[in-house]
């Protein structure tokens, strides 16, 4: 393999990285407070694309508003459905939740595929994210420089809202004992609220920096990168955001490098995301950056 | 004891009900009803093994489809005849020995589920050290890689092509028949001293294990059978409809499979077999949302996809008004049916678990 | 013990009821084989992944119901059902169809696995089914009950090598295949094929890759293939994947033209690939720019007309899977489905919308293939490939 | 005769010492207590003794045999029974259920020949149940054998979790303060119930508890720990008199 070649399966799989490190975060949040695998966070991100596709073609917003327009949308459906299908099950077994996750991905699924109909619809790009870098042999699209900037950017607003604010600490003290943190004054329902309003919005961000890459979507989009970011999020250690992005970036260069070495066993791809998972299961259960959690008994 | 043996005859009597009008259904019903009485019988099977894994052990499994593929692939590739085999394998042979070897349906069901039950012990060994929604992530993805293999295993599998022209051997009495074994194995295993250590696993972990349960034995059992159910599901599924493929198994299937023990309720025997019987049909039933309706004068516009809608719904609202599904962790059983029949107030030895 | 009677109880009441109800319903669609209506069953996906193509199929059957409303007198009814993309789904489709509908011919489907997993369940009911699109040869071999209007994947495959090397001069070769798609990996098979015997060179594909249907990203395969530096590159599959597909090799800077097969032909290709799929090659059943036929001219005249946009080739397929149908049945003369399937299998010189049918010993049709290129966002025709006799 | 032995057994959790060097000795037919302030690591020694968890170093002994680091469930087969501090019935199965999954262990049967009811498991199920209904009976609980045990009260639950673990057949019982939350009636009552347990069934008893009345009852020798350290050990008389417990439990008192 020529260093050219490697070079630029290299730039791919940072590209294919930093949009698993950026849907990773959101999920990471979720997961963090509510110890809850959000299985709709990949259709949330579903409806976020749809939401700005409509934005543009229905209502001729330009993109960027369209986008924004999207996000807030998304952040206002994840409040809506945390609401709806997960604090009622609060103080329930974390299987009752599970399937209640399960539910609303399979809802969001079907309703999308009867409103939006089934069938791929063209994502528009604007042309300032679609463009061709080449730089010798290699070419990158200037999306991807675009894409680890946003989720470097979005990886330390986060760290400051978690770590030096106010609704960051509350955030902390749910996710530490939520008892505890509502006895000391802390209103449980509005922080978990905001913190799956945020994990939405990221879902968001994420989902839109997906379809501008790449640009088609349609109502299943969301099932195959939703697991994938979950395991990214496991590799990094769930719960810590900081691990998230580096479980994103290690499963995209992971990927990528897998078929670029082992080109026949390219037809495995999807299986390597879970291999990698059951391993870090296995041998790291807290991931690289989690911390051990010991068990009361 | 005297009422022991008078559920035991009664069971027997009624055993043998069954397969009197599973004979006439045979003869009167078409290839459709009987087809979806098939369906019911396969989908208590597979309710009924998933319910053993998450219902009693407590163990949140999402690897059914995995388990389901192996068995319809198992019994698929050994009850094919040799031509349909040459016929479906046009792209790359059928490795040996399978090429020339047809087996009759009962031994290969058999060892579709064996099968089943072998991986999901090779898979249990690791993977049931994990506890809840890792576990059910992990069980996902192993059912997810078994999907991706035999995607890629072109001379064992046909990979995408599928397999097509599998004998059509499912009929009532297997599926019955094979629901009626299950169902007795799941009652006599829940009832008897292992399934009461499943379900103390279910309840507390570390109480069982300081009772003395050896928590992986168990749980690996609890597994393994459920596989072997599975398996053996997948395979009288394979055989029903004819052709099967590994799309067929993505994990869409499990979320079905859950459904049906969801609405059931996690841990009820009944309420499995009644929910595979109500969702089977439903699902059938319903057909009439996706289509058309004439009413003469004008028609309404039907929406395909929404039935699905439906369900989702439906299984949302079990999930957050009737959290325990229809049956909760009770059974109906006879004693309670006689008491109810005849007006007396339930004896507290009635309500058995 | 009394668990396992009770729920015995329990389910012969409801097999009972179930077996009750069907009885009197079974009265009631027999009643409806006298009446003055002739059902046709239309099998195709309208949700799920295959919705898109089962849209573009029912367009086309439907314009030929509207035109060709009766047959022996009688009115003519579509029975539309969903098999929702999915074998266990489509079996139940089918036999509801079958049994329940009583139709006298079924159409369809897209997708050759879905048609597969009918396959068992016409057979025996004996009543012909007429495949629209489905290519795979297994759905009509060993079966007397399933035709189709189209050809299929084995000379596909060899259209398109005989394309790359005598019209582009191909002498390399590189294949993307979608491996989980049935019908991607068979085209891709005898693509393989037909090159080497036409080249002569075993080591003419220099590289072949895989991915599953709904990936999305291809970087790394296409890095791959890159660097093989192949004439062409061959990569059968889903419109969507493959539209994503070429976008991405095209920002790699991959200059090889791309060749596939008729699932490309659908507007979302070109909607979603833009001006990345410019100069995309594939073979189709059928073009509107030159009408084979009589009935072409007719069927593109009136689908304008209805549906204000140009028919996609399976709307040809599945408009001519109709026509068909009636024909047999007028040739038949009569609405029992075995006579009816005799008559579909002697179909020789049909005139359909998209070309001449005649149809083989397996009930596949042998036909032309029309050669469609992207051109300036649009489909235009390039070729016409006689079958070989 | 020796009946457990402890050999320094300390348990760290990261950075912090939860037991340090904690070393015992426990003779047939002794009742033994634990005491110590809130968080002083009693019922971390109970963990590491049932091999809840693993001693970070030093060893265990049951009557002579090395029993550190099996698992929980072989530790129990070996005759280690215990309660918890925080009640953790199977909540919602029955009383009687509760009781007979403590009987799973001694099983011989395979789940083979209990699904197809042989002869054999068809013995030992008898024998369980039979076995089962006498220890209800022994605690009292008879008359609410098939109800569910989490609606049990209070005091019958802790029972209930005694007749659980004596019907592992052990040969030492430990209770994780098994008088937490009874009033002084029920208290008497259980000191009372504990004595003739040890007796009925020959056992050793092992217990962490907080009220003084029933430790200086009915314990022949007790422990005391203090963050995680063995501040003193003696007779109940001795350690009433003991200036460092007075001082680790006063200490705190005097300062406040």
């Amino acid at each position: 393999m020529t260093l050219e070649l490697f070079l630029q399966h290299f730039a791919n799989g940072i590209s294919l990285g930093s949009l698993y490190a950026l849907i990773a975060i959101g999920y990471t949040m979720v997961y963090g407070i509510l110890r809850l695998i959000n299985f709709a966070h990949g259709d949330i991100f579903m409806m976020a694309t749809y939401f700005a596709f409509f934005g543009v073609l229905t209502f001729n917003m330009p993109w960027y508003i369209s986008f924004i327009v999207a996000i807030i949308l998304t952040g206002l459906l994840g409040i809506g459905v945390e609401k709806a299908a997960y604090r009622p099950l609060r103080n329930s077994p974390k299987i009752s939740i599970l399937i209640s996750a399960i539910g609303v991905s399979y809802l969001l699924e079907n309703l999308s595929i009867v409103l939006f109909d089934g069938r791929p619809k063209p994502f528009p790009t604007p042309n300032i994210f679609a463009d061709v870098i080449n730089i010798g042999n290699i070419s990158i699209q200037r999306l991807t420089f675009i894409i680890p900037v946003v989720t470097i950017i979005l990886l330390f607003l986060l760290l400051f809202l978690v770590n030096n604010t106010k609704s960051g600490m509350a955030m902390r003290a749910v996710s530490k004992d939520q008892e505890t943190a509502q006895l000391m004054g802390v209103d449980v329902n509005s922080t978990i609220s905001f913190t799956f309003g945020i994990g939405s919005m990221l879902a968001a961000i994420g989902g839109l920096m997906w379809a501008l890459k790449f640009p088609q979507i349609q109502p299943l989009m969301g099932v195959m990168p939703g697991l994938k970011c979950f395991i990214a999020a496991v590799i990094g250690g769930i719960g810590n955001i900081k691990g998230a992005v580096i479980g994103g970036f290690l499963l995209g260069i992971g990927e990528i490098l897998l078929v670029a070495f082992l080109p026949s066993l390219s037809g495995y791809r999807d299986a390597f995301a879970f291999i990698l998972l059951i391993l870090i299961l296995l041998f790291k259960p807290t991931g690289i950056m989690g911390e051990k959690i010991a068990e009361k008994v | 004891m005297k009422r022991k043996k008078y559920n035991i005859i009664f069971s027997v009597i009624l055993i043998i009900l069954l397969f009197v009008i599973l004979y006439f259904a045979k003869l009167y019903l078409d290839d459709y009803k009987s087809r979806i009485l098939n369906l019911c019988a396969i989908y208590t099977i597979l309710g009924l093994s998933l319910n053993l894994i998450n219902g009693f052990t407590g163990l949140f499994s999402l690897g059914h489809a995995g388990f389901m593929a192996i068995g319809a692939y198992t019994t698929a590739l050994l009850t094919m005849p040799i031509p349909i085999k040459e016929q479906n394998f046009f792209m790359a042979p059928l490795i040996s020995p399978l090429d020339k070897i047809v087996w009759p349906f009962l031994p290969s069901l058999i060892l579709g589920g064996i099968l089943a039950a072998f991986v999901a012990f090779l898979i249990g060994a690791p993977v049931l050290r994990l506890k809840g929604d890792y576990l059910a992530i992990a069980t996902l993805g192993f059912s997810e890689i078994i999907r991706v293999i035999f995607t890629n295993t072109q001379r064992l599998t046909n990979g995408a092509l599928g397999l097509k022209g599998i004998p059509n051997t499912t009929n009532l009495f297997w599926s019955f028949g094979i629901a009626v074994i299950t169902l007795i194995v799941m009652i006599l295993l829940i009832n008897s001293s292992y399934g009461r250590a499943f379900k103390a696993i279910r309840e507390d972990e570390i109480a069982a294990e300081n009772m003395g349960i050896n928590l992986f034995k168990h749980k690996i059992l609890a597994f393994t059978i459920g596989a072997f159910f599975a398996g053996i599901g997948g395979g009288l599924l394979g055989n029903l409809i004819g052709a099967i493929d590994p799309l067929m198994f993505r994990f869409f299937l499990t979320y079905n499979i859950l459904l049906i023990i969801v609405l059931g309720g996690m841990g009820s025997i009944t309420g499995t077999v009644i929910s595979a019987f109500i969702i089977t049909i439903s699902m059938e039933a319903l057909r009439f949302l996706d289509e058309s309706i004439n009413l003469g004068f004008f028609t309404i516009r039907g929406i395909p996809g929404l039935r699905m809608v439906v369900f989702s719904v439906l299984l949302m609202m079990v999930i957050l008004f009737f959290r325990n599904g229809l049956m909760g962790n009770k059974e109906i059983t006879l004693d309670i049916l006689a008491n109810k029949l005849s007006k007396k107030p339930l004896t507290k030895g009635g309500v058995k678990r | 013990m009394k668990k396992i009677a009770t729920l015995l109880a329990i389910i012969l009441t409801i097999s009972t009821l179930f077996a009750g109800c069907s009885k009197k319903e079974q009265q009631t669609s027999s009643s409806n084989s006298n009446s003055d209506v002739i059902k046709i069953g239309v099998f195709e996906p309208m949700t799920g992944a295959n919705a898109a193509g089962g849209a573009l199929e029912i367009e086309g059957i439907k314009l030929a119901n509207e035109l060709y409303p009766e047959v022996l007198g009688k009115k003519v009814e579509l029975v539309l059902v969903d098999n929702k993309s999915d074998k266990v789904e489509a079996a139940n489709a089918a036999a509801r169809l079958t049994q329940k509908e009583k139709v006298t011919v079924i159409l369809g489907s897209w997708g050759s696995s879905l048609s597969m997993a009918a396959g068992d369940i016409v057979r025996k009911a004996q009543i012909p089914a007429i495949g629209t699109s489905c290519t795979n040869p297994l759905v009509t071999k060993g079966n007397d009950y399933y035709f189709r209007v189209c050809f299929i994947d084995p000379f596909q495959g060899t259209v398109m090598a005989n394309y790359a090397y005598s019209k582009l001069g191909a002498k390399k070769a590189a294949i993307v295949q979608e491996v989980s798609n049935d019908y991607a990996v068979g085209l891709a098979k005898f693509f393989t094929d037909s090159f080497k015997e036409l080249t002569g060179d075993p080591n003419c594909i220099v590289a072949v890759s895989n991915y599953n249907t709904g990936d999305q990203d291809f970087s790394a395969q296409l890095t791959n293939i890159k660097s093989a530096n192949p004439d062409v590159i061959f990569a059968p599959g889903n419109f969507t994947e493959s539209a994503l597909l070429i976008k991405q090799a095209r920002q790699l800077g991959i200059k090889a033209p791309f060749i596939g097969g008729d699932t490309w032909e659908t507007p979302e290709f070109v909607t979603i690939g833009k001006e990345a799929v410019e100069g995309a090659t594939f073979s189709t059943f059928f073009t509107s720019e030159k009408p084979i036929t009589k009935e072409s001219e007719k069927f593109l005249e009136a689908f304008r007309k209805k549906y204000n946009h140009e028919p996609a080739a399976v709307a040809a397929l599945g408009y001519d899977a109709y026509i068909l149908a009636l024909d047999a049945i007028k040739r038949a003369g009569t609405t029992d489905s075995v006579k009816v399937r005799d008559e579909i299998a002697k179909t020789k010189d049909f005139e359909g919308a998209a070309g001449k049918i005649s149809l083989d010993e397996n009930g596949d049709a042998v036909k032309n293939a029309v050669i469609k290129t992207v051109k300036e966002g649009k489909f235009t025709y390039l070729d016409t490939i006689e079958p070989k006799k | 005769m020796n009946m457990l032995r402890t050999e320094n057994i300390t348990m760290k959790f990261g950075g912090v010492t939860a037991v340090k060097d904690f070393s015992l000795n426990i003779d047939k037919g002794e009742i033994v207590a634990l005491i110590g302030p809130n968080g002083a690591g009693k019922t971390t020694v109970f963990n590491m003794i049932t091999g809840v968890y693993k001693p970070t170093s030093g060893k265990i002994f049951l009557k002579d045999k090395d029993i550190t680091g099996y698992r929980p469930d072989k530790i129990t087969s070996f005759g280690i029974a215990r309660t918890f501090q925080n009640i953790r019935l199977f909540k919602e199965l029955s009383v009687l259920d509760n009781v007979l999954i403590a009987n799973h262990l001694r099983i011989k049967s395979n789940f083979i020949e209990a699904i197809v009811r042989l002869p054999k498991y068809n013995r030992e199920e008898r024998e369980m149940h039979e076995k089962s209904i006498e220890l209800i009976k022994r605690v009292g609980l008879l008359d609410v054998i098939h109800e569910k045990s989490s609606s049990l009260p209070y005091g019958k639950q802790r029972r209930l979790e005694i007749a659980r673990a004596l019907a592992t057949n052990p040969s030492i019982l430990l209770l994780d303060e098994p008088a937490a939350g009874m009033n002084p009636k029920e208290t008497e009552d259980l000191t009372e119930f504990i004595k003739e347990i040890r007796d009925e069934f020959d056992l050793t008893i092992f217990m962490i508890e907080h009220h003084m009345q029933v430790v200086m009852g009915i314990s022949d020798r007790i422990y005391v720990l203090d963050y995680g350290v063995t501040i003193a050990e003696g007779n109940p008389n001795e350690i009433q008199n003991n200036p460092k417990v007075i001082e680790a439990y006063l200490g705190v008192s005097e300062d406040a």
